[in-house]
């Protein structure tokens, strides 16, 4: 993976005359790990969608490889895979069929190691319906994981997830990021994350 | 006009200062030209040698039904130059012309329903234009509820800006599957709300009325569309030293 | 299988699974088109006189009512994002999801609309009219209902909007309609209104994703 | 000239008159009114800031 860049210039956002946050920068390159930390509400969900291209900024840009992320030309969507509140999965299909339909379309997905890693594996043939939350949220993170895209967006990553899990997924953070990748979590609480080099606080 | 005074114009504060000076140049000719098309239309223009004095309520049908239609047209274009270059000041302009595009719709139904009860007993015929007008005032209501069930200022623009512009292609679709759905049912007739071809007296007072409606139509849009613009860009500098100017 | 297979498949297999929401569809229809000859008389001349306008309305019915399963359960669960978010064209995404939206809800009408013809004392050739008119009605009928839905993503109570958002535009899509049921009973030449029905299915095919897929990347944002 | 029955259809022209009327006062009459609710709103917004 060449070296991109993911960079956010002087980014605000105001929803009608409502600031949901004011002046944001940062530099992401390959390699790095970018942690946003801030309280409920304080606009981090909003600041992840403006990354993703999802919400418009009011003013500022986000620039990937110094060009705007919604430009025609822009291959951005090649490299972001993106972990919201919802799982993005569909509840009435099968884990495995989510997995087969997934639009990260990859030869990857016939190594299940991922899902061994989350123990998923005896759950992969019920419907998303049946799994409990932590199972359909370690589903998605390994959807992501397995999607081979170079950066990583994870909205809260860490919520309701037990504390085996949440070190397969920093081992498996760790090697993303030793092999180039890209990182974006954001979290709501204080505890450190041990790969982190960029940190955001939210107000 | 090249695209520099496109900009020029286009930014809040000009055209929030151009509209608010335009404002009385439209009104105050609007004003004596609705007098002067009404004395004319009301009181000079003989009777129809058919219809009686019937024939004069021709002089608020007509102007308001060929109004409420250019209206939307006027509408879908400014929602389409705000899609295009994402112009609050385009947006505004739609969305102050819905309200009054819309009363002048129901204007056009109740004229026409007030001209029906005399000619032919009924108050609601189905007749071409005056169904084609009801689907028209549908379709500015549609506009109007899709703008304000949105909460955020810029979705709503948007999202109504979609629905004029389908509204305006499928307009035309409509309004001659009404007449050809029209014509299959009383096929002799004449569509009964066609201005018959009048002449002389009783042309200019029309005509007279028609420019009349249109300036005065501009000049509320004015006023609408400045009042409009201030409350979007309540937070810019511009607004808060127009403010201090004023007291 | 590229991409656009993919989703197809993957629609049409939920839809499978979302089969109570595609009933309340299908019986809606068989429920209009039941009830009018029990109150409006039955007798046979009456009875093909109505057919047209019976079995347009009871089609737009049908589709208002399952309406709102087109866009929102994707939204509630996340997969639309995905979607917005793949490099793939938004609108060649959606209009995969129109299509097969409308396999699963609008090919049940037509076959159901044969029966709802024969009990209608329609005989012969007609049928397959009948049945021909509600297949061109329907593919309109669901691209105005997708973008009316999309347009309404973001409002809590979109039950009274979208009604007043699809009336209007399905009016011409209505009248043709029916004159064409009428006229293949009445053994008239048929070609005028189907040349209409064919023309707003490729104008709402080709519009339609187009406008349905910017909706939904504002309704998101 | 009988201004008021115009052949009784006077009762239909006037009131379409006065409708007309009426629709075109209520329209200009909440734009004045917008206008001004916006510039006091604007008014107490740059005060209290």
């Amino acid at each position: 993976m060449q070296s991109d860049v993911l960079q956010l210039d002087s980014a605000s956002l105001f929803r009608d005359d409502q600031l949901i946050f004011n002046d944001i920068s940062f530099e992401l390159k390959s390699g790095d790990h970018l942690i946003i930390k801030g309280n409920n509400g304080s606009g981090k969900t909003s600041l992840i969608r403006t990354l993703c291209g999802l919400t418009q900024l009011t003013e500022g840009s986000v620039l990937w490889n110094h060009a705007p992320i919604d430009a025609i030309s822009s291959d951005y969507y090649n490299h972001l895979a993106y972990l919201a509140h919802t799982n993005g999965l569909i509840p009435e299909l099968t884990l495995l069929e989510n997995l087969t339909y997934s639009l990260h379309k990859t030869d990857l997905d016939k190594d299940h190691s991922v899902l061994e890693g989350f123990q998923l594996k005896q759950s992969i043939q019920s419907p998303v319906a049946t799994l409990s939350n932590g199972q359909s949220r370690k589903a998605a993170l390994s959807f992501i994981i397995m999607s081979g895209k170079s950066l990583w967006v994870f909205d809260e990553p860490y919520a309701n997830l037990d504390s085996q899990s949440i070190d397969y997924l920093n081992q498996r953070i760790a090697a993303h990021l030793s092999n180039n990748g890209m990182v974006i979590t954001s979290t709501n609480r204080e505890e450190v994350i041990p790969t982190t080099n960029l940190e955001i606080t939210m107000s | 006009m090249n695209l520099k005074q496109i900009y020029k114009y286009g930014s809040p504060p000009n055209y929030f200062k151009l509209s608010l000076k335009a404002e009385n140049w439209f009104l105050i000719p609007g004003i004596l030209l609705i007098i002067v098309g009404c004395l004319g239309g009301l009181f000079i223009a003989p009777p129809d040698y058919q219809m009686g004095h019937a024939f004069r309520i021709i002089y608020f049908h007509v102007p308001s039904a060929y109004l409420s239609m250019s209206a939307y047209a006027y509408m879908a274009g400014a929602a389409l130059v705000g899609i295009v270059w994402r112009s609050n000041v385009a947006f505004s302009v739609a969305k102050s012309i819905a309200p009054f595009g819309a009363s002048l719709t129901f204007l056009a139904l109740v004229t026409g329903m007030l001209w029906g009860k005399p000619m032919w007993g009924t108050a609601w015929v189905w007749d071409a234009r005056l169904t084609s007008q009801f689907i028209l005032l549908l379709l500015y209501l549609g506009y109007i509820l899709l703008h304000l069930s949105i909460r955020e200022q810029r979705k709503a623009d948007l999202a109504a800006s979609i629905l004029a512009l389908t509204g305006v292609i499928n307009l035309p679709i409509i309004h001659y599957s009404v007449v050809w759905w029209n014509t299959l049912h009383q096929a002799s007739t004449i569509s009964k709300l066609s201005s018959p071809s009048i002449t002389g007296d009783m042309l200019w007072p029309l005509l007279v009325m028609i420019f009349g409606y249109g300036f005065f139509f501009w000049g509320v849009i004015c006023r609408v569309v400045a009042s409009e613009i201030l409350k979007r860009e309540k937070r810019s500098k511009w607004a808060k030293q127009y403010i201090k100017e004023l007291q | 299988m590229n991409i656009y297979q993919q989703l197809f498949l993957r629609d049409l297999k939920v839809s499978m699974k979302r089969w109570s929401d595609l009933l309340t569809g299908i019986i809606m229809f068989i429920l209009v088109a039941f009830i009018f000859p029990l109150i409006a008389g039955s007798d046979q001349d009456f009875m093909h006189r109505i057919i047209g306008p019976v079995i347009l309305l009871s089609s737009l019915l049908a589709s208002l009512i399952s309406m709102q399963n087109i866009f929102k359960p994707d939204l509630n669960n996340g997969s639309l994002e995905q979607l917005v978010l793949s490099t793939h064209s938004l609108s060649g995404l959606v209009f995969i999801k129109i299509l097969s939206y409308w396999i699963s809800s609008s090919l049940p009408l037509v076959v159901v609309s044969s029966l709802i013809a024969s009990a209608y004392y329609v005989t012969g050739i007609d049928i397959a009219k009948v049945m021909l008119t509600v297949l061109l009605a329907t593919t309109t009928l669901v691209n105005i209902n997708s973008l009316a839905a999309a347009l309404t993503l973001g409002v809590r109570y979109p039950g009274a909007l979208m009604t007043l958002i699809l009336f209007p535009l399905s009016l011409p899509i209505l009248m043709f309609g029916s004159k064409a049921i009428e006229y293949s009973i009445l053994g008239m030449d048929i070609s005028g209104p189907f040349y209409f029905l064919t023309g707003m299915m490729l104008l709402s095919f080709s519009l339609g994703p187009i406008a349905t897929a910017f909706a939904i990347r504002i309704s998101i944002d | 000239m009988d201004m008021l029955s115009m052949g009784d259809y006077g009762f239909f022209v006037w009131s379409s008159f006065l409708i007309s009327f009426l629709v075109f006062l209520i329209n200009y009459i909440s734009a004045q009114r917008q206008f001004t609710s916006v510039l006091n709103e604007v008014k107490s917004h740059n005060e209290n800031e």
